[in-house]
């Protein structure tokens, strides 16, 4: 097929065709069509089915507001469904499927649900599909859910790159028709930062689609002026391909730029869409008007369409939907589409206009009272039959009909924050109403101002008062003479005794739904919308909302205004949730931070966990070791018998400084910290204000008015944050100042009976780190390997005798290796974050899985650290009755009766012969490893009265995974349960 | 009337002349045993239960809007009883169980559709937590599986599982988890009310009580006084509005939770999915859409609407979980207003005002809650007893130190 | 002296540099950095401690005076950058001269930087952060967010940037930074 | 959303970390008799308005100053911005 509706002229360069399919069918299109107005010119008007009916389905319209002319776009991982076919961009080689039918749009067998319509009324599955009582998840349901949906995703990975930005302006104009023009020249002359915005290739809105907008000159010779001043504007920056798509608190507007859509691929390396935040001070809407139906019987047939679109199709694309076009309308402006469509040679057989006083039309017969009662065209209409002002039926054969209701102004943005919209009586339809978003304002067509000269006036004159709020001078523009003819409009909704007509194109809907829903009180709009699923199709009612909202007006006998607006919601149109995503997926969905030994780490094969946004080493396999187990239980005996090395950089680091740092520890922790000498390192918990413990670390102080705080990996920045809050806003007359110095320090957990020895070949042999120079407990600001600043502190979380060592991170690498390399003598082991649990567990330290938001210090066994003299964060609250209770949990160990048997972490606990059930719960088990010393699986866990439990057995159910064992309740600390090797 | 296919058929053939109102619209009358303010999920759940189970009185459900304009009609429609505290499964465990009869029970489909719920682990210690919270699922009677990774790619093969910044290790799955068509919910339960009797007063804002000598005895509404024995609020988002005109203080705060909804898409997601490492969940509706959410928005408001930081982190973590949905379109946000509680559990307690009961603080779970919401709030109304399942809802439980703390995070209601 | 060798934040043993299209991004090392906050009100007392040094910059600026820089980081908070090279031990340096009346802490390490400059400088800003990169002026420095990490962003010329952030994640920034040049380029 | 700092002029919200009620400051004293029950009101109730509410937000990803804004919380309009630590200065000087 040749491009047999193509007409003459249009904003298309015939000079480059572009190929593309369609169903596997080959046609040819140009430059400038989009994928509607390429299939339209090759006379193609089946393009969809409508999702409950699977009625055929033809263009509705040429915007973005289309319900109909929906289809899957590409292939494999960039198959794009639900695309529509009116702001699709014709590219070469573009190739597009059909979609919602089986086994082909023209044979659609689900079309068969159009035959049973009449059971498949609105809300009628609330009220069926209930016996029997399995049946609707075995049978009905998936029978329902196969229907569902319209397009489809392949599944594989989208392989765009999508980026997102910021933008920044004095006044965003969003919409580039003459209102978002004119305003733009205005604004862009004063000298303000400007970003124009269109959701459009072109810029140019109506003035694209209408021929005679202007008195004497054409619409495209003066968009092209414009653009051309604007362009040379450097305040001012024009985005086409830019929908604004939501409003949202303080002048910040969402926009998508599709940068690459109307490429078969992008390019490498550049985005398929890119995100915009635009900050705007002011902004208008600019953003036109959408045009109404009318519904009537079987008003849905492919080419039954919009007059204003076919009236673009016809001036901007050159394309009509057929050649004999029939004209529907209420209003005067449905007249210029006949015009437009006679002066392009198309023949117009007669203009049917609901008005009794409906002028004339040269060059076609206008049919002043007549309405049309039917349609015929199975996959097509190829006829319409009228009933004339004097009651008798005329038939009139016809490829197309444009119908015209009205215009609506296009509400969306002024919407999104909930304003609502308010009537206007001489347009018939919602306009804006003065409870806008802040720095908004609307001009134009979307204002109710629907004449070319009031948007050329309304655009300038909004952007002199916007400009002028800002403090920027302006001045109008000379704009050109333009179209200023009145609305004459007679308020047409539906034709009456219509059996089916269409408010809904996509979801069915149609005028008896309404009654029914109405029949059965679902008469507010929100009730009306949710139980038929009015506007709730692809394109958010943006044609069909007001005609339904105005036949239950007409069934309340209410005015529409009082019967109410649906919400208008965010995104204007859809967006591709690709650009929402940005750059955050795959590996860089978080940030990744390394540890300073990462590079060493990866040189001997370790195994790598997420901690957070950390990666960790989790353990060091060696040559032969073919489970973690193996690992991990020789990086434990390697360090207990002799030493090990771990890095332990990610535990926060605060730096707390001033007069007051002592007073202020004094407040933030629940145990007492005043006194700590200098020197010294002391054990914290923190508290939140509730009581509850949430984290823990230590704190050593290097000078009387310095200390530094460790936190845990996870809590370091909330630690930080809530040492700010009780800086700033809870006792801000003390002096102290705090900085985190997490990242400038690496640091090392040295642990093991000869962790002294190793360290001392590192340590500058002017320092003395003998036990009684350096006991347990000791930190000290020294150098290493021959003159390098480094901080060392006597701790152990595994038990050892241990020491952590920090030296600035840049030099964190080398250390790790000069460490190994003097560890070699004692055969030094690396030991990951496994290993690392494992010996925390064995000497019974709480961590992350036992502060787990809703233990108090007393369940950790801590109770007595809480101190009472002092005022501090926590301590009244943790006193309360419920958190006292004598059967509270305890922390304690957890050992399998039989040595073998594993303890499942997550296991819960009950008696050893009481029932097993919820209400028989004697607590949990928290942590558990196989500790390689005690040669057995060991927990720890939260037992009720668990202190004075010991020795007793309990039964550790696991019913998930089908575990049943006998456990014994002991002591959490399974090593060195008096520390002498800690001191040693 | 009663609803089934042999009545549809017969309304088919006959034109639908013969569809009654759901529920009928009245003028209040002066004084009713029991006035339930709020007309939503959980307000007319309460109502009905009243009716049905407890029978005989005279009951009123005042609406300042529309029925069900609330969260029951604007949530993600997940129903579940995966919870870890003893405090809450048995809870949300009786109200799985009324879900699974609801519909018969109404003679209304609500499509309560079991299609499992799985909350999938990325660490270690999510999986102790999951195992956890599974045996505290399986020792209340409901039902949990633990899955490994193949697990769940065997039935989420679509899933990032191999560029994943933090990899699924497994996951938790709750079969009898699923979602509910959320409108019905409320007309359903409007429906079944208003044939017990039940006068459902829409467009009816209460703007005070009417209290003497610690005793309640009515409420002042934009439609005039109504006198009642016991007054019953339920209001979700609005709670510290209405309670601040009975002089409370509630420790409550009021945020917005954002939902999403794609376009129609064929059949893709056939359960609910959460993820463990970022702010999403997701399942698709029997029409095909993707319904989906995350995190709320953190700032107190009672505007129902969010703003796009909030969209962009959902759709991230969406998008690093499921790399397909990047061709998926964003077709509609909303939001809805939660009233966020200091432990991010509910209430369902007796006020300190005679006469004056309380049904609030759901934070975002109110939606699967609302059977037994409603039945625990109706048994608590006419017994002044709690329920057996509610025992725990009390609002004194901060000051006895008895908080139900599900994710630990303390009085920081944004983060529950 | 110590034999210990140094490694980048990027892990090199020397830094690296990027060009991609106009622009090139420079790993930066050679800057010692000393977080200098003032005790309570000892603002004035600290700023003249500094004097001989380099003046303290007000709100949201910076001040160069070779071979040291300032730039403003919150309440009565600075960063004074020197070449590591000559002043690897800054921190002592400073506090030698601020005494009690300011809390100094070495940051050197805590940071990585990289160096952006080229002409499409504001194009490529503008997809990586909120800040007003059009509007800041050579001297201006903030803190914000880019791609989910926070930084400083300070303007050293026209058309060069300095992005200063965690150092455990410079693979990351490096990461966003690349491809934001290649975005444009 | 946009906080416009004191010191830093508008900045975006989601630099920001929020917190909640401003009450918040005002952390009971721990000797007093009945300071469970204070501390209990302090840290569970809240006022929670619809309308003007004074909050706390920590510019966390900015220049780590908590603010305190009041904010209507219908409409989200910031009506005012002030440094908390002023705040709290003034209200421990003003007892």
């Amino acid at each position: 097929m040749s491009q047999s509706n193509r007409l003459k002229g249009g904003l298309i360069q015939t000079d480059k065709p572009l190929n593309f399919t369609f169903d596997g069918k080959s046609f040819q299109g140009f430059q400038g069509d989009t994928l509607a107005s390429a299939l339209m010119a090759n006379g193609v008007r089946l393009m969809g089915r409508s999702f409950k009916y699977h009625r055929p389905r033809g263009l509705l319209t040429s915007g973005s507001e289309e319900p109909n002319a929906l289809m899957e776009l590409r292939s494999g991982g960039r198959q794009e469904p639900n695309t529509r076919a009116t702001v699709a961009e014709l590219y070469d080689g573009l190739s597009a499927q059909s979609q919602n039918r089986w086994p082909s749009l023209e044979r659609d067998m689900m079309a068969i649900n159009d035959r049973f319509s009449t059971f498949l009324t609105a809300g009628f599955y609330y009220k069926t599909f209930m016996w029997p009582k399995a049946f609707w998840e075995k049978l009905y349901e998936p029978i329902i859910r196969k229907a569902a949906g319209l397009g489809s995703l392949t599944g594989e990975d989208d392989p765009d790159l999508y980026d997102k930005g910021f933008l920044h302006c004095d006044l965003l104009i969003i919409g580039a028709g003459p209102t978002g023009l004119s305003a733009a020249l205005t604004a862009g002359r004063a000298g303000a930062q400007v970003i124009l915005a269109d959701e459009d290739f072109e810029l140019g809105g109506r003035l694209l689609a209408d021929a005679n907008a202007f008195e004497s000159r054409s619409g495209s010779d003066w968009i092209s002026e414009v653009l051309g001043e604007l362009n040379a504007l450097p305040n001012v920056r024009i985005m086409p391909r830019t929908t604004v798509f939501g409003s949202y608190d303080h002048g910040i507007y969402g926009a998508v730029e599709r940068n690459a859509d109307h490429l078969a691929t992008p390019q490498a390396d550049k985005p398929r869409q890119t995100l915009w935040r635009i900050y705007s001070k002011r902004a208008l809407v600019a953003t036109g008007a959408i045009e109404r139906p009318i519904a009537f019987e079987n008003n849905d047939r492919p080419g039954i369409m919009l007059a204003g679109a076919v009236r673009a199709f016809a001036n901007r694309w050159a394309a009509t939907p057929a050649h004999s076009v029939v004209v529907f309308g209420n209003n005067g402006d449905a007249h210029a589409t006949a015009r437009d469509l006679m002066a392009k040679g198309v023949n117009v057989p007669a203009i049917i206009d609901v008005r009794s006083d409906a002028p004339d039309c040269a060059g076609t017969e206008v049919l002043a009272g007549a309405q049309i009662v039917e349609t015929k065209g199975r996959l097509g209409v190829t006829s319409i039959t009228v009933r004339l002002a004097n009651g008798q039926h005329r038939e009139i054969a016809c490829g197309s009909v444009a119908m015209s209701g009205g215009w609506n102004p296009n509400l969306g943005l002024t919407c999104h924050q909930r304003g609502r919209p308010s009537w206007k009586e001489d347009i018939h339809a919602f306009v804006p109403s003065s409870d806008l978003p802040v720095g908004q304002s609307v001009a134009g067509a979307a204002a109710g101002d629907l004449s070319t000269h009031q948007a050329l006036m309304g655009g300038a004159t909004k952007a002199v008062e916007a400009l002028n709020a800002l403090g920027v001078t302006a001045t109008m523009p000379d704009l050109p003479e333009a179209e200023d003819r009145p609305v004459a409009i007679t308020p047409f909704w539906h034709v009456k005794g219509a059996k089916r007509a269409w408010l809904d194109y996509q979801n069915d809907v149609t005028v008896k739904d309404v009654k029914l829903a109405h029949q059965e009180n679902f008469t507010s709009v929100e009730h009306l919308k949710r139980y038929t699923t009015l506007g709730m199709a692809t394109d958010q009612g943006k044609t069909s909302n007001l005609g339904a909202l105005a036949v239950m007006a007409e069934l309340t006998g209410k005015p529409i205004p009082e019967t109410g607006t649906t919400i208008f919601r965010p995104p204007y149109t859809p967006v591709a949730m690709g650009a929402l995503g940005g750059r955050a997926v795959g590996k860089d969905f978080h940030p990744t931070r390394l540890t300073p030994s990462h590079t060493w780490s990866e040189e001997q094969g370790a195994v790598f966990v997420e901690v957070g946004n950390w990666l960790r080493a989790q353990w060091f396999p060696k040559a032969g070791e073919t489970h973690w187990r193996q690992s991990v239980d020789r990086e434990v005996l390697q360090t207990r018998n002799s030493v090990g090395i771990c890095d332990v950089t990610t535990l926060g680091k605060i730096d707390v400084q001033g007069a007051d740092a002592a007073q202020f520890l004094n407040n933030i922790y629940a145990n007492a910290f005043a006194k700590l000498p200098v020197g010294k390192v002391r054990y914290g918990l923190m508290l939140r204000e509730d009581g509850v413990a949430y984290d823990d670390g230590t704190a050593a102080r290097f000078a009387d008015d310095h200390y530094v705080v460790t936190t845990t990996t996870a809590n370091a920045v909330l630690v930080y944050r809530n040492m700010e809050f009780a800086r700033q806003c809870l006792w801000p007359d003390l002096d102290v100042q705090l900085i985190s110095t997490t990242e400038a320090w690496a640091q090392y957990a040295v642990a093991g009976p000869n962790s002294r020895k190793l360290l001392q070949k590192i340590v500058d042999p002017e320092f003395d780190i003998s036990n009684e120079a350096f006991p347990f407990m000791g930190c000290a600001e020294i150098t290493v390997c021959g003159g390098l600043r480094a901080r060392l502190f006597r701790i152990s979380f595994s038990g050892e005798l241990a020491y952590e060592i920090a030296v600035p991170t840049r030099y964190g690498d080398a250390l790790m290796r000069e460490m190994m390399k003097a560890g070699e003598e004692f055969d030094v082991v690396p030991y990951g974050t496994e290993a690392l649990g494992v010996m925390r567990i064995e000497k019974g330290h709480a961590a992350g899985n036992e502060l787990n938001g809703t233990t108090s210090a007393l369940n950790l066994g801590m109770g007595r650290m809480v101190s009472k003299k002092k005022d501090c964060i926590g301590n009244v609250l943790s006193e309360r009755d419920g958190m006292n209770t004598e059967d509270a949990y305890r922390l304690v160990g957890i050992k399998p009766v039989d040595s073998s048997a594993t303890v499942p972490a997550g296991g819960h606990l009950m008696s050893a012969t009481g029932p097993v059930d919820a209400a028989h719960d004697q607590g949990y088990v928290t942590s558990t490893a196989y500790s390689p010393i005690l040669e057995s699986s060991i927990g720890l866990g939260f037992v009720k009265n668990g202190a004075e439990r010991m020795g007793e057995k309990l039964r550790l159910v696991n019913p998930l995974e089908g575990q049943n064992i006998m456990v014994e309740i002991v002591s959490a600390h399974f090593v060195d349960p008096d520390g002498e090797k800690l001191r040693a | 009337m009663r609803y089934s296919a042999l009545r549809l058929i017969k309304e088919a053939v006959t034109g639908h002349k013969g569809w009654t109102p759901q529920w009928r619209d009245v003028a209040p009358q002066d004084h009713y045993d029991y006035v339930i303010i709020g007309g939503g999920g959980h307000g007319l759940a309460t109502a009905y239960y009243l009716a049905k189970e407890f029978g005989g009185a005279r009951i009123a459900v005042l609406e300042k809007g529309w029925i069900g304009g609330g969260n029951v009609g604007r949530n993600t429609t997940i129903i579940r009883s995966n919870y870890l505290l003893d405090g809450n499964e048995p809870f949300y465990e009786f109200s799985l169980k009324l879900w699974e009869g609801l519909e018969q029970d109404l003679n209304y489909n609500a499509m309560v559709s079991q299609r499992g719920i799985l909350n999938l682990v990325h660490t270690d210690a999510q999986r102790d937590a999951a195992r956890r919270r599974g045996n505290a699922m399986i020792l209340n009677g409901s039902d949990a599986e633990l899955l490994d990774t193949e697990g769940v790619r065997k039935l989420y093969p679509f899933l990032n599982f191999d560029n994943a910044r933090f990899p699924i290790k497994g996951g938790l799955l709750h079969r009898r988890g699923g979602t509910v068509r959320h409108d019905a919910v409320a007309w359903g339960y409007a429906r079944g009310a208003d044939s017990r009797g039940v006068d459902i007063i829409q467009n009816c804002e209460v703007t005070g009580f009417r209290i003497e000598n610690g005793k309640v005895l009515g409420v002042e509404t934009s439609r005039g006084y109504i006198g009642a024995k016991k007054v019953g609020v339920s209001v979700a988002g609005s709670s510290s509005r209405v309670m601040a005109q009975a002089g409370m203080r509630l420790p409550i705060e009021s945020h917005v939770l954002q939902a999403f909804v794609s376009e129609g898409l064929k059949p893709f997601i056939p359960g609910v999915i959460t993820y463990g490492a970022g702010h999403f969940y997701c399942s698709q509706s029997d029409k095909g859409g993707l319904v989906f959410g995350g995190d709320i928005d953190m700032y107190n408001t009672y505007a129902q609407r969010g703003n796009l930081p909030v969209v962009e982190d959902v759709i991230e973590s969406g998008m690093s979980l499921i790399p397909a949905l990047g061709r998926a379109r964003l077709l509609r946000s909303w939001g809805g207003i939660m009233d966020m509680s200091m432990d991010g559990s509910p209430f369902i307690d007796k006020t300190h005002i005679e006469g004056l009961y309380f049904n609030g603080g759901w934070c975002y779970g109110g939606f699967k809650a609302t059977p037994a919401a409603g039945f625990c709030f109706a048994h608590l109304l006419k017994t002044d007893r709690p329920h057996e399942t509610a025992t725990a809802y009390r609002l004194d439980r901060f000051m006895t130190g008895h908080m139900i703390d599900e994710k630990g995070q303390g009085a920081q209601p944004n983060l529950h | 002296m110590h034999n210990l060798k140094p490694i980048t934040p990027l892990g090199g043993a020397t830094p690296r540099v990027d060009t991609i299209g106009a622009m090139t991004i420079t790993e930066v090392v050679d800057c010692a950095m000393a977080s200098v906050a003032a005790r309570n009100d000892q603002r004035d007392a600290v700023k003249s401690a500094l004097a001989g040094k380099i003046s303290l910059p007000e709100v949201g600026l910076s001040t160069m005076e070779a071979p040291y820089s300032a730039f403003w980081m919150g309440m009565d908070q600075w960063m004074i950058t020197a070449p590591h090279e000559s002043h690897e031990l800054l921190a002592q340096e400073v506090k030698a001269d601020v005494g009690d009346t300011a809390s100094v802490v070495e940051q050197t390490d805590a940071w990585c930087r990289f160096d952006v400059a080229g002409q499409d400088l504001c194009d490529m800003f503008e997809r990586l952060c909120n800040a007003p990169v059009r509007s800041m002026a050579a001297g201006a420095a903030l803190r914000g967010t880019l791609e989910h990490l926070g930084v400083f962003l300070w303007r050293l010329e026209d058309t060069t940037m300095a992005v200063i952030a965690p150092r455990s994640s410079a693979g990351s920034l490096h990461h966003a930074l690349i491809g934001a040049a290649k975005s444009i380029a | 959303m946009i906080i416009n700092h004191p010191l830093l002029g508008p900045r975006d919200a989601q630099e920001f970390t929020y917190l909640g009620d401003a009450s918040l400051l005002d952390r009971p004293d721990w000797q007093v008799p009945d300071a469970a029950q204070a501390f209990h009101d302090y840290l569970y109730l809240r006022d929670n308005p619809a309308g003007d509410h004074r909050e706390l937000w920590f510019h966390e990803q900015g220049d780590r100053s908590w603010l305190v804004v009041t904010r209507n919380t219908l409409t989200h309009e910031i009506l005012n911005v002030e440094l908390a630590r002023d705040v709290a200065k003034a209200r421990r000087a003003a007892q």
